[in-house]
This record gives C-alpha cells, structure tokens and sequence, in this order.
C-alpha cells in the first residue's frame, strides 16, 4: 500500500507496541534515525528487541533509548566502541540481553526476510563460536551454516531524499542498512532531510522503491 | 444466458483492486485489467523485468527499446517510476510486497492451486517465466479465465490435472459467469453473470457456497510475513 | 583487479572456451548483448550452456548462436516465444537440452553464486514440476524447496554507459538480468554503448561496481 | 635484534599488494596500509559499511558525516566511487570478489585459522563486525600482527586458543620479524628482520619451511570460485 507523509516523527512511530522487534538503521551515528528514535522514546513502547549494526554511540539516539531500559535484546555485530558507555554498562550488568551476528549475516538475514528466503547456507562463521548448535553442511568442499531470516515489526530508517510516493535515496556511507531493513518489516518508517514531488527523483537511482515503505517524515 | 466478456472480467478486477495497492498483471488477458484502472486510484503497476509505477503503451513512433513490460510490449513511465534489476525485483515479488498479482489459469482447484504454465502436452515448449514466483509471493492472487474449456470442461476443479504453477495460492477467481473467493477449500460464489448459483452448483464438481448476498466481498489475502 | 578497455567485441570474447557456461543478458531485446554475441560467433566457441532469460528472438543475437549449433543447454525460464522459432526448431529435433527454471530462481541463484550463498530454501516451485527431485522443507508452516548457485565462466551483458573503472550503469528496463549476472561469472563482459572518463558517473547511482566487470566494450 | 615497527609493517603490506587489486583494510593497525600505496597502483579500498574506491581523511574542517570508512572515522571520496548498501556491500565480501583483505589478529594457526575478535575474557563485550565475512571472503587474506604478545608467547600457533574468526583462511602473516606464507599446514619464512630463520625455529611452535630464498615471494590466494 501507498506510503503515507506524517507530519512529525511522533506520529509515524505511533503504533509502535511493546515487544515489538525494532530494526534500526545507521553504521554508527551515518543514517541513525536519531528523531525517530526520540519519538519512540517518548512513545514509550518498551520490552523491545532491537536489530541493529552497533548497540548505540554516546548518549543519544539508540544510546538514548538503551539508557531508558526500553530494549529487553539487542541483536548487532558489532555492540562495543568507544563510545558505547550506555550499553556496555547494561549488558556488564546483565539487564540487556545479546545476540551477536556477523555483519554480513546480518545483512544478509534481513535481505532473506524481505526476499521470502526461507533460508540459506553461508561459510560465515561456519567453524567458530557463533555457529554454535546451528545445522551445517558441506557443500562443494566447505562447510556452511545454515541461517534463518531476520524479520522486524517496524523498521527506523535514516535517509536521505523522499518523493510522495515513498521513494527513498541515501546519501554516501549513511545507506548502510536502510535498504535491507525496508524490506524485512512489516511496517517501515524512514526520517529524511527532504521530501519532494513525484517526479524529482531520478527513475534509475532510486535506492528503495515506495512499494517497501509505509511511513515518510522529513526532519 | 450470456457471461462476461474478458474485458468485462478485466473490468471487474480492476473494480476490486483497493485504492493504493502494488499490483503485478500477468502477461496475456490480466494485462488488459490495466485499462480498467481509474486515475487517481494510486493503484501502482509493477512488471516483473524491473519497474514500478509502469505506465501504457506510448503513442505511435515513441517505442523505446529499453522500457517493455513483461509481454516484451513496450510500455511507459509514470513519475515516481523506478527500475531496478531482477533479483531485486523477484525478491519484491517473493518477499510478499505486492498487494495484487492477476494471473491467467488452465485450472484452479477448489483449495486454491493453480495450474497456468503448461499443458503438458507432449509436444509443448515449457515457458514458465515469472509465474511460480507470483503465485507464492503476492498477498492476493486472483486469476482471470472462463470458467469452462472449449470442450466444456469445468476449469474450477476439485484437483488440478494439469502440471501445477503452485500450491492453495490462489485466493480469488474472476470468470466469465462468477467471481469466487477461495476459502478452507471451498469455492464461495460472490457474484454470477447471466447464470444462477443453483446452475453452477450443477455444473461444477467442487465444494460451493453461496455468497451472493453476503454485502461487499470483502479481499481476501494471504498474511505472507 | 580492474576492468580492461577492449577495442572490440571479439577482443573481449576471445578466450571463451568450449564448453563454458555464459550468462547472457537480456529480458527479450531490452539489454541483451548483441554484438558480443555476434563476435562470440565469430570466435568460434561450442559447447556452450548458455544461461538466459529467453532462449534468443527472431534470428539475431542469441538466436544467431542457437543457429549456429554452438549451444549444448539452455537454462532459461521463458524459452517460448512468438519469435523463438530457432529454439523451438532445435528443442523439437532434440538437438538442445532445456533446464527450464523460474524466472525469480534464475535470478536469486544467481545472486546465491555471487554473493557467496551456499544453497538456499524457497518456496517458489514447491510441489510443481519444477521441483521434482529436490530437496524440501517445510518452514514455518510453508513447503520450501532447495536450490542451488547458478555460475558462469563468462557473462555477456549489455548495459547503458560504462567509466573507465568498469562502474556501469543501465537503462530502464534493459537493466534486468544484467547486474546479477555481473556478479555470478569469473569473467564479466560489458558492451555499454558509450565509456565515459572516471568520475563522470553519480557514485551514489552506479549499479555494478567496476570491481564485477573485466571488460569493456563500447559498441 | 630489533624487528619492524608497525609502520614499516604496514609499508611492507602495501608493497605487497598488486596493482589493481580490490582491497579492503580492516579497522585499527590494517587502515595504517592505507597510507602506504602508492598513487597510480590502481589499488582500490572497499569499505564494507558501503563504498568502493574510498579516498584519505579529510582535510580539517571537511568532515561528512554521512561518509566513514567501518572504523566510523571520517573519510573521502575519489573519482570512481560507488555506493551501495550492506547487503550488496557483504556480498562482494563474501561472494569472493575482494582481491585482497587485510586483518589483525590476536592468533593464527599454521594451517590459517584466525582469532581476532574475543579473547574470550569472561567480562569482554564481545564483538565481530565483518571480521568473520572478510576472512572467509576475501581471495587473499593477510594478517597484520606483532609474532609474539606482551607476555612473550608466540602469536603464529599449532590451533588457536582464543575464539576462532575463521577455519583455514589466513594466506599470509605480516609481523615485526618476518612474514610467513601459510600453505598445506606450514608456515613458510619468506622474509625475516632483526632474526633468523634458526631463531624463528626455536621460538615457534609449528612447522616451519625455510623459504628465504625463495626469489619473489608469489601471492597466495584461495580459489573461491
């Protein structure tokens, strides 16, 4: 269904419920949706689990929503940095669940959701730690892992650009995971700098088609 | 007792199409469903070789080569189009994004299995195109045929005798003489053209309700992810 | 390692062996290769799979090859046509084999081989034809089947304009199975129709980076 | 006896890597390679947050936030640049297109096993990023370490004891006193500095193969596809 222009980060994240998985995007602070995250913190849903690259950077944004112990579970790749205070203190103090997944099948788990992938077999992490208990097989001479989709009820996203009808563009390294995870929730709500005509955006660089967004609010 | 014609048929699923929805048309008849589409419905055509907001054929003289539909006619753009390559625009398709797809069908079963690629036939050059990947991946597939063969035949059938295209997919049947919904292997008749309930329950052999009266039919649609 | 400027189409195709497997480009006309066809015809190669959308229209590109004799296989999802009369000719003589797939197996398959997916699990084709003699799995309620990468030795892709590093953009709706082949075979070859100085292309829209393109020829 | 610094580590990789080759540069010490090729090698970095041919840190006062490389520092575009997103950005990793990656490590294995991502402290925060993509991903992988750590013991083991990144992955090991080709389950002494390969005998714990005088050391890299 057609995407629909809000009129503050506060009512695209309205429907937000507790327990929701919450994919949120951004490598760091490049593309974090930090207005959105504010409005969910003032939204209030709680008990989250949130997909994300990293656990938070300082104190706003996810950092922010982490301090306010509304995330039951992160699931990242890549929780410690140097500024990762919120989280680290947390998880030291075992009131924050984690769920580390290589990079790359992060992306990639997300992709399967949104690309009715039921499951896939990758060499990634195949032989370590974080295959753990998961099946495995040799194909062609390697060993793979197989791995399941990654889905979200809601997916934040920092972009760029939108058209009304939900089109979307990035800008430089800030697109990171705003494409995939468009594809992989149910409802998906993207912050941009801008949003234009129908029209403005050129057909052959559209990144993530309306068809994949629900929510549009310029910030 | 005369039926629809198929534009008739392609007019009425262009009716039922909700406003706003991401739609794929098959290539043959359900194409024709595109002329029946009102302006300003924000109904949004995709085409399976990598385009959405597709618009009509363009006027004489002003092909262009590079932008077909999926029939390999040669289509438009509308603003707020965007292209994109197979994968991604498969992976649309499966992912469960489009609202609507509109299939042709040899048959349809009664638990929703569709058979619309091969005939089998011996001789046949088997083409299945993007059929398969439709038929699991849109929230609602509804199918466009008449609803007996040449030779009489129902093509609303109790199993489908034709190589299938997909299992319990399909969720609403628009023919020639009714529109069914497809519901825990039942047939639920919506609508009927130029015949009678009571007539159709004769002449097909497949378990049939009856919802002529039931008010506005309602979508029905997979709940995909 | 970067991308070759070729003078012409049979200095591009010149070391394709017999018995490759080629992913040829192309959705009908829009975006398939045609001159590095005619020079792959010229060059001599036999025993070909060829990996493609259709199976050639008309009696020019692909069909030229099927003509020729040169092909062995076809793995395709749409050989039939109201043009394919040169496959229809060789399928019915029993003189070419058929590996029919669905058109969204053809291009994730692909994408598996490029992207480093061992296998994966889908629920296109489950309990069709086309399934038969696979494996299955029923996930999360759904019969899934399981398929496999899909490589090439070469892929022939003919796209819109191409920057002296390989990056390559397409046009409209000849973009189709181009990127996914570019990613799937050893060797990735580029007919675009103009090569322009680095630079010149828009970062954030260039569709196949130059890192998946060998050669390049303007045609 | 005074072996490389880490500078001069990192001159050594850069020299290494041939000319054109795709190469990503892993976050901390590898980045440092970075500022050691030479302009005109065509070497092109990946950055696996989503950008090909990524250029030097900025000038003062010309940061992007939107543009880092994965280490979140700021960074620059050069002529050629492509964008993408992490998906298509880990699929180049671990799809095998990637000429060369170069890691660090706290432990490799002579039969090319990584550890670098957890010391499998009990109160460490454990963290992966892309290590595990890149090392299974890339044609060549190169490590970048000190060969032995603070407490003396020696960094190039018979198995690693910390948390594996990796099975058999690791082509070739950079340290202070010499590098190492790893090939069939031996560490092969291509070139030592500040020692002899005598000493390096006696101070590790794996099989060694005296390759010294072996002319031009030759690129070792897995056949991915």
């Amino acid at each position: 269904m057609s995407a629909r222009l809000c009129v503050s980060p506060d009512e695209a994240v309205a429907e937000v419920e507790d327990g929701s998985t919450v994919l949120i995007g951004g490598f760091g602070m490049a593309g974090m949706p930090v207005q959105l995250i504010d409005a969910l913190i003032r939204q209030g849903a709680t008990g989250l689990t949130v997909v994300s690259n990293n656990a938070g950077n300082g104190d706003t944004g996810l950092a922010a929503l982490l301090a306010k112990g509304r995330v039951r579970k992160m699931i990242c790749s890549f929780p410690r940095q140097v500024d990762s205070w919120v989280f680290d203190g947390l998880y030291r103090e075992g009131r924050i669940e984690l769920e580390l997944v290589p990079q790359g099948n992060l992306a990639e788990r997300m992709r399967a959701a949104g690309a009715g992938i039921g499951a896939f077999f990758t060499p990634t992490g195949a032989g370590t730690p974080l295959a753990e208990g998961r099946e495995t097989r040799e194909i062609d001479g390697r060993l793979h892992v197989l791995e399941a989709p990654i889905r979200g009820d809601v997916a934040l996203i920092g972009a760029h650009r939108a058209d009304r009808m939900g089109n979307i563009v990035y800008r430089k390294t800030a697109r990171n995971f705003g494409p995939v995870m468009a594809t992989a929730a149910r409802s998906t709500i993207v912050q941009v700098h801008e949003v234009v005509d129908i029209g403005e955006l050129d057909p052959e660089a559209v990144v993530t088609p309306g068809l994949y967004v629900d929510k549009v609010v310029a910030v | 007792m005369s039926g629809l014609t198929k534009d008739e048929i392609a007019a009425l699923v262009a009716r039922d199409i909700p406003p706003g929805s991401y739609v794929n048309l098959g290539i043959g008849l359900p194409t024709q469903v595109a002329d029946h589409l009102v302006d300003g419905s924000g109904v949004v055509l995709h085409t399976e070789n990598g385009m959405l907001v597709m618009g009509p054929r363009p006027a004489e003289g002003e092909h262009d080569p590079d932008l077909t539909n999926a029939g390999k006619q040669p289509v438009t753009e509308l603003p707020g189009a965007s292209y994109f390559d197979s994968a991604a625009s498969f992976a649309m398709m499966r992912g469960g994004h489009l609202d609507v797809c509109v299939l042709g069908a040899f048959q349809v079963s009664a638990t929703g299995d569709l058979a619309n690629w091969h005939t089998g036939a011996a001789d046949a050059i088997p083409a299945v195109g993007g059929a398969m990947d439709l038929a699991i991946g849109a929230r609602s597939v509804f199918v466009m045929m008449t609803l007996f063969a040449k030779d009489g035949s129902p093509k609303l059938v109790p199993e489908c005798t034709y190589p299938l295209t997909g299992v319990a997919c399909v969720t609403r049947v628009y023919s020639d003489l009714a529109v069914f919904d497809l519901v825990g292997g039942e047939a639920i008749v919506r609508e009927t053209f130029g015949t009678t309930y009571d007539d159709l329950e004769r002449r097909l052999d497949v378990p049939l309700r009856d919802g002529t009266r039931a008010p506005d039919p309602p979508h029905p649609s997979k709940e995909i992810r």
